[in-house]
């Protein structure tokens, strides 16, 4: 039930099957549902050479732990697992993996689907796109690159 | 003992710091540590404030060791 | 935009990186949600050694293509992808895997959702359970196995 | 030419049989597909219909040649 910040490329399909053949119990879940997030190269029509997403190290990990058991138990999962890149990201690299394995199909979905949405809303991280025209902070009138 | 202050993404390049220590003193609020650190620059309407790792309203009573932080609405995801 | 049928075991996650990297614009999609159906070794309490998925071959390939068809155009997929098994599954094999791909998530959320609805609501597909009392149909008095 | 019928699953087990031959004749409707081939069987209620792949209710009208398939509620995912 892992909340993990990462500074490099992963291989979100890669994480997947290893998380899950190590952590959670074969035969007991029925229903995964996961959800990447993808570097776009383009934002409102500029193209983007790269992002940098600055954050808030320690209450990240505090809020996505935090985030991950509350959804454990609200859903009543098996296991749920987040990863979120920092730093310099580029177009085509994942930047946030959720995962919730459930015996039902709803649960799967409502907490994969709640991951990302409390993720988005709470978690201290700024993305700064550098396109072009410079840099700039990502903000509410600017966010059409959001997934 | 005193109380950490950090600044996050464009309002760190705003103030032009990332941290800063302010003293503690009795009945301290949220409010009081961004001006005691801030000076004449007026909080922006959006900024989100939160004490030890967890979100809080600038009215939020500060403890002496706590650790302050104060930034942009976030775009992670 | 392919739906396949197969009769033989599959690993979703290297279905999902393969067909993204041969069909997928890298840097265009920024949003892919997926889920895996995976079969489970118990039902109702009792213990499931296996169990056979009998289907309308010709009917289950039409219904899945225009369901397909339907969900690209009706969310504004990029594209998206459903795998289904048929024949003799085993606790802990896969038996499904739909997978959207858009520009947000909102639309990948409820495309990939919408895929796995539709295909339980519709899809000519019926699992027999064998047992240790033996072989039973799975009918809607039963389906706690559902996922 | 005359009409495909086929039967899945418990439906095919109730009836004994998976496919079945019935010929054609104007004004031919789902129903009466099925009394033809399945005698003094009732049709369960919850069995669903198609007509060449798209599911119909049992009144739809056949065309001479097409396939006709009876099955009970769907199971899959």
């Amino acid at each position: 039930m892992p909340a993990i910040l990462l500074d490099t490329i992963f291989n979100p399909w890669d994480e997947i099957q290893s998380y899950q053949s190590e952590k959670l119990q074969a035969g007991h879940y029925g229903a995964t549902t996961s959800f990447v997030g993808t570097m776009r190269d383009f934002n409102l029509d500029e193209s983007i050479s790269h992002m940098t997403l600055e954050h808030y190290p320690a209450m990240t990990q505090h809020f996505l732990d935090a985030l991950c058991e509350t959804s454990k138990k609200t859903f009543e999962l098996d296991d749920c697992l987040i990863i979120h890149r920092f730093g310099d990201i580029y177009p085509d690299e994942p930047i946030v993996l959720t995962v919730a394995w459930s015996a039902h199909r709803a649960q799967a979905f409502d907490a994969c689907r709640f991951l990302m949405e409390e993720l988005k809303k709470k978690a201290p991280f700024w993305k700064k796109e550098v396109t072009a025209k410079g840099e700039r902070w990502v903000h509410n009138d600017l966010r059409s690159n959001e997934k | 003992m005193s109380i950490n202050v950090q600044f996050f993404a464009s309002l760190r390049e705003l103030l032009g710091k990332q941290q800063d220590t302010v003293s503690y003193s009795d009945g301290l609020d949220v409010n009081a540590v961004w001006q005691q650190t801030c000076n004449d620059t007026v909080m922006p309407d959006n900024t989100l404030c939160a004490i030890n790792m967890e979100y809080v309203k600038p009215d939020a009573k500060v403890s002496d060791g706590d650790e302050v932080a104060f930034f942009p609405p976030v775009t992670g995801g």
